[in-house]
């Protein structure tokens, strides 16, 4: 199939140029993202050094064995993510293309199923900030509302990344549509490798979430 | 014509005054300079260089000489160190503003909605409404019940926000009996431009006056005493030390060493924190057992409380900062130590604020 | 008149040779990757004081390399494409480093709000 | 500085490429997004006018007897959430800025048309949201939206308004991507960034500033909602949070905010001083390189807002010290822009008008910011009424002066219509004193310590708040005249051609108005856009 419709638009003067512009643009797209977590992140500096001991009890009450394997879902998405994108290049057929976008979505529902459960465990625990905050079985002698700082963040951090998650999903199922239908090739996969870009910059901040929220000190309180 | 309508600068009050006024005159100078040069500039090259005819096409100039670049090192240059004078200066007074003198006179003020609250020593109160002695240093440690407020007097040429869950330091010295206008200059809502007040500065014996006719108030040391007793503080914090909690006499001023190794420093800040927020900093060797007083006492009480741990600590009330020449010449001052909330011997209720002065002279 | 050449031929297009990583590398990568998140977990759960954080943090940065050099595949893009990356964590410095150059000497005056 | 052949034939032109709504509503032209755009700023500037008039008529007198004080509170937030968000930012990047970056660079469109057409879509909802904020009952918040006031204090509409603001940052931010992208990769061949022109310069250091800062206060945002509407405290006091915190991130993102306003300004006041003395603009490198420097150094000095707000004493002493630094560039394009003008041709040209106008009120604007930027002063002055006039100085003179410097420069190439020669200078005559009037009694009023945001005032200020009442009347009057004989020229002015201030850039060389596509055959560019000295000025096409 080359119904390359999609190739070349009127205000191009060649496909470099225009594969060129969508690259520099996704990445100055990152850009701002990068701006936008990093609000967030000055917030977390801010507060952690302010409160180290509540963020230390906050943080231990996170289960690290969730988080421990989200982050190895998503990094396993990032692989496969990786592998698409070096298959659209290197002029795979669109079924093997299919196959990793779909591996790629598996693993990312994956990641927020487990996120949804780990909301849910929150929630029971009156662990979300505002009105219902009281964390059973708190630590005592720690702060409690500055930890309702720390689960703020919390909520705020993974919140905001698991929204970027739900985009990327989207995403993806768009590419699966399209590479269903044979869009892509080596000369024309654009859309596969910014969706890669995005997904991987995704991962990248739970790279980060990962130790600054759920291993500040797993053993605080159980010495 | 009547310049009263049309004053160039406002009333000049505080020790600031004269400094910000010289940096004025100075910033003026500067930027009326430029503005004139530039206009002048420009008008007159809009008319000696008008374009005479359609076809006039102007000679290039050089830019690529040395002289060009010359110039353009020269207008960044010289604006950079006239500019960087500007900063020097604003920092030297700004560094004073903000470096309480260890004499001052304590007035506690809370802003909130959309009235001042002071507090005197003394234990005089008033709404919107400051009276201070002239040519005495004084320092409003200042807090809010709910928005971002600034206490601000112009013709002392200073302010400061007031900011929720924190204190906030102001200090000044009027230099001229009057009254003058207290603006609140941070917006806080509805009431905003209705949260002024008047400071009046007073010659000593009217304010002494003014002191005594202020009612049988108890002193802030006493109200925050009693308080300390009705709190039950004094059940864990009283002077003989129980094992539960530190004893805090001779907390101000000192240096805390915290669970986990750091230090902290034991000022009006730390107190405050302390008692709203026990629990973020634990002294060491104490078990993390103390509720948080937070909504079950006013600001107001707060400063209390905090003006109580201040008297009955060994270094002087009025004694912030580290400025040790001073911390050390009070420590040694027998009537300054007192313990256990006794005020000074035989002080009546200005006494206390001035006995530092004397014990510098 | 100007003096540059009239150019007649427009910008010279070959740069669109497309990098294939081979299979293996991403392969080193994610496993370099999952080798990181356990040694961050191992460690965390010693107690190193406070650089326990730091440690963490340079695992972090050290997987977020390799995922933009190589997942990314900046290792093998334009100079501006290296560019925005670094003007990216750049920036990101800024708002840190400076907002904590308030937060960090709040306490240095010894007065209260100074 | 073209030699590509531009064949004269018959092209239509953009205007008349398709008619109907449809044609404008789902346009990808760049041009005729940059006229969607100059309709709905120019909507909001007279709506952030109407507030900015009651606000001058309720200060003529120092009672409270016009307002209610809430009504009043909400006027001056509303008129600065307008102006700011809905105007200022978008001004010059968003309508001239997306109408000529193509052509001066030789590209048929942006790099991103559809984006680019989404980037106004998504302005129009963050507008419809602020339009409901203000049919609903308004937001008084200040448009700083300090918390705890905002988070915890106010009964007004902050959740509405939040998301209008947070909304209509996207659209900034995909105008600056957009730019970035298209001034890399779209440059037509032999176009090299010292040849291109200073308008283009500017656009870029602004769309670094828009990329960079505007996710900044989007994400502050979103903890303000949260706190607000979900009672997730972050900045709340009584949790431990810190509201200078909040101040820090607000102004990482509404100090530079202030780059991105004026910018664009003073690339378009080069263009104009080259243009009406016929001149390469003197400096050019140090002026192209003072943006990028402006764009930088911005991001490094937001803490000058927080000298009195519990901030330390060393941070503020770092943020003084940038701040002086920042200044230099903005001193430099003033020295050059002066410069151009020495042994020039100067036509006294509407344009040119403004031009000057601008330069005269930005080094006030510009030299009353260092007045704030010096702490011991700042104290004394910051919240009163000096930062009011400095930074109108600085946008209204500044920005806004530019910005209609621009739109009478480039309103031939928009229209293809000039537009009465007398009526507009006498128009940007009467902005400029009106400006005047209204703004500098107020530096006055500021350093006799009138605060900001005050509703009623002591009454010894009355006089100059009466001088400043009058000269927002004259200066009302100065924004309408403009737009009666714009619009008027739409149909009766006569036609412009393609070049008739004899300028050298690219965009003179096409018809006015552009045909869609701009250039039938994409240009090669041999030298820069100023060769005044190397060409005979004549008419091209």
């Amino acid at each position: 199939m080359a119904s390359h419709a999609t190739a070349l638009r009127h205000h191009f003067e060649n496909p470099d140029q225009q594969q060129e512009a969508s690259s520099l643009g996704m990445w100055v797209f990152l850009l701002t993202e990068i701006m936008f977590f990093g609000g967030m992140f000055m917030a977390y500096l801010a507060y952690r050094q302010a409160y180290p001991e509540s963020f230390a009890a906050g943080s231990a009450k996170l289960n690290v064995t969730l988080g421990m394997a989200n982050t190895l879902v998503l990094i396993g998405s990032s692989l496969t993510m990786a592998l698409a994108v070096r298959s659209a290049a290197a002029g795979k057929s669109n079924k093997v293309i299919v196959v990793f976008l779909i591996l790629t979505l598996f693993l990312g529902s994956v990641f927020l199923g487990i996120k949804a459960k780990e909301y849910h465990d929150k929630w029971i625990h009156h662990e979300v900030p505002g009105a219902n905050f009281h964390p059973d079985e708190w630590p005592k002698g720690v702060d409690m509302s500055h930890a309702s700082l720390y689960f703020g963040l919390y909520f705020g951090m993974t919140g905001l990344h698991a929204t970027h998650m739900v985009v990327g999903v989207g995403l993806l199922l768009f590419l699966i549509i399209k590479a269903g239908r044979g869009a892509y090739s080596p000369a024309w996969h654009t859309p596969v490798e910014m969706v890669g870009l995005y997904w991987h910059f995704v991962d990248i901040v739970w790279i980060f979430l990962f130790p600054l929220l759920y291993l500040i000190d797993p053993n605080f309180g159980r010495q | 014509m009547d310049w009263k309508y049309l004053p160039i600068f406002p009333q000049s009050a505080s020790n600031f005054s004269p400094h910000v006024d010289a940096l004025y005159a100075y910033l003026v100078t500067v930027s009326a300079f430029f503005s004139i040069l530039v206009a002048v500039l420009i008008v007159v090259f809009a008319v000696k260089y008008r374009r005479k005819s359609e076809s006039e096409v102007p000679v290039p100039l050089n830019e690529h000489g040395i002289g060009n670049m010359m110039l353009e090192i020269t207008w960044s240059v010289i604006p950079l160190l006239l500019s960087l004078v500007m900063f020097g200066w604003g920092a030297l007074i700004f560094f004073d503003e903000s470096k309480p003198p260890a004499d001052a006179m304590d007035v506690w003020v809370v802003g909130k909605q959309w009235m001042w609250k002071v507090q005197h020593l003394e234990g005089v109160r008033e709404i919107n409404e400051l009276h201070v002695p002239v040519n005495r240093n004084i320092r409003l440690t200042l807090t809010s019940e709910d928005v971002i407020h600034d206490f601000y007097v112009p013709a002392f040429r200073t302010k400061t926000d007031v900011v929720p869950g924190r204190y906030t330091t102001e200090w000044f010295r009027p230099t001229k009996v009057g009254a003058y206008h207290l603006f609140c200059a941070e917006y806080c809502g509805t009431k905003h431009s209705g949260m002024i007040g008047t400071v009046y500065v007073m010659n000593p014996n009217d304010y002494d006056a003014w002191l005594s006719n202020g009612g049988t108030e108890a002193s802030m040391t006493d109200e925050g005493e009693a308080l300390f007793q009705q709190l039950g503080c004094v059940n864990c914090h009283g002077p003989q030390n129980n094992g539960r909690a530190p004893s805090l006499v001779g907390l101000y001023n000192s240096r805390v060493e915290l669970k986990g190794g750091g230090t902290a420093y034991a000022d009006t800040s730390y107190i405050r924190e302390s008692i709203v927020h026990p629990l973020a900093q634990i002294v060491n060797g104490y078990e993390p057992i103390m509720p948080t007083f937070q909504g079950l006492v006013t600001e107001e009480q707060i400063q209390q409380l905090v003006e109580y741990i201040k008297s009955i600590g060994p270094k002087s009330p009025a004694a912030t900062g580290h400025a040790p020449a001073i911390e050390n010449g009070l420590a040694q001052n027998p009537a300054m130590s007192g313990v256990a909330g006794e005020p000074a011997p035989g002080a009546p209720k200005s006494a206390a604020p001035k006995a530092p002065q004397k014990a510098q002279q | 008149m100007s003096t540059h050449q009239v150019e007649s031929t427009p910008q010279v297009h070959t740069k669109h040779a497309v990098h294939i990583v081979p299979v293996p590398v991403y392969l080193g990568v994610f496993f370099a990757l999952v080798i990181g998140t356990i040694a961050t977990w191992q460690i965390a759960l010693i107690d190193l004081g406070r650089w326990n954080a730091v440690v963490a943090l340079t695992i972090a940065v050290t997987k977020a390399t390799l995922v933009v050099l190589f997942f990314m595949h900046v290792k093998y893009s334009p100079k501006l494409t290296k560019l925005v990356v670094v003007a990216g964590i750049f920036w990101l410095l800024i708002l840190l480093s400076i907002t904590e150059c308030d937060l960090l000497t709040r306490t240095w005056m010894g007065v209260p709000g100074r | 500085m073209l030699t590509a052949t531009q064949a004269p034939a018959k092209k239509e032109s953009y205007l008349t490429d398709g008619y109907g709504l449809k044609s404008w509503l789902l346009t990808s032209d760049h041009k005729r997004i940059a006229i969607l755009y100059l309709i709905s700023i120019t909507f909001f500037f007279f709506i952030g006018g109407l507030f900015a008039a009651m606000i001058r008529l309720e200060l003529a007198t120092p009672a409270g007897d016009l307002l209610e004080s809430d009504t009043y509170n909400k006027m001056f937030t509303m008129h600065g959430v307008v102006m700011i968000f809905f105007f200022l930012i978008p001004s010059i990047p968003a309508t001239l800025g997306n109408f000529l970056i193509p052509p001066m660079i030789g590209a048929k469109d942006l790099a991103f048309p559809k984006i680019n057409l989404l980037s106004w879509y998504i302005y129009v909802v963050g507008g419809i949201f602020t339009l409901y904020v203000m049919v609903t009952g308004g937001l008084d918040t200040g448009w700083t939206f300090y918390t705890p006031f905002s988070t915890t204090y106010s009964n007004t509409k902050v959740m509405a308004a939040a998301v209008g603001i947070f909304i209509a940052g996207f659209s900034s931010i995909l105008t600056g991507l957009n730019f970035i992208v298209t001034i890399h990769r779209m440059r037509a061949p032999g176009l090299s960034w010292f040849r291109l022109p200073l308008f283009v310069w500017a656009n870029y250091a602004t769309a670094m500033i828009q990329i960079l800062g505007t996710p900044v206060v989007a994400v502050t945002i979103v903890l303000v909602a949260m706190e607000r509407g979900l009672h997730i405290g972050i900045f709340d006091p009584a949790l431990g949070g810190d509201p200078v915190l909040f101040q820090h991130l607000f102004w990482f993102y509404s100090h530079p905010a202030v780059y991105i306003m004026i910018l664009p300004s003073m690339g378009v006041i080069s263009e104009i001083i080259s243009t009406f003395t016929r001149r390469r603009p003197f400096g050019y490198t140090f002026i192209a390189f003072s943006s990028v420097a402006i764009a930088v150094f911005g991001f490094l000095v937001w803490g000058h807002h927080l000298f009195v707000s519990s901030q330390s004493v060393y941070a503020g002493m770092v943020f003084s010290v940038l701040s002086y630094i920042v200044a230099i560039p903005s001193a430099i394009k003033v020295f050059n822009w002066t410069s151009t003008m020495y042994k020039g041709s100067v036509v006294l040209s509407t344009p040119m008008l403004y031009a000057i106008g601008f330069i005269g009120l930005f080094t006030i604007g510009g030299l009353t910011g260092l007045f704030l930027a010096c702490l011991g002063m700042d104290v004394h002055l910051t919240d009163t009424y000096f930062v009011v006039a400095h930074f109108h100085y600085v946008m209204v003179g500044g920005a806004i002066m530019g910005y209609l410097s621009g739109l009478h420069f480039w309103w031939p190439k928009m229209t293809g219509r000039m537009y009465p020669a007398l009526w507009s200078k006498v128009a940007a005559v009467i902005v400029f004193l009106g400006f005047n009037l209204t703004f500098f009694p107020q530096f006055i009023l500021g350093f006799l310590g009138m605060p900001r945001r005050y509703h009623v005032y002591p009454p010894e200020f009355q006089v100059y708040n009466v001088l400043s009442s009058a000269g927002a009347s004259i200066l009302g009057l100065g924004y309408l005249i403009p737009f009666v004989y714009l619009m008027w020229s739409l149909k009766y002015g006569k036609p412009a051609g393609p070049n008739p201030w004899g300028a050298t850039g690219l965009e003179w060389q096409i018809p006015s108005p552009p045909p869609t596509e701009n250039f039938e055959v994409t240009p090669v560019v041999t030298g820069e856009a100023y060769e005044y000295h190397a060409q005979e000025v004549v008419e091209v096409g």
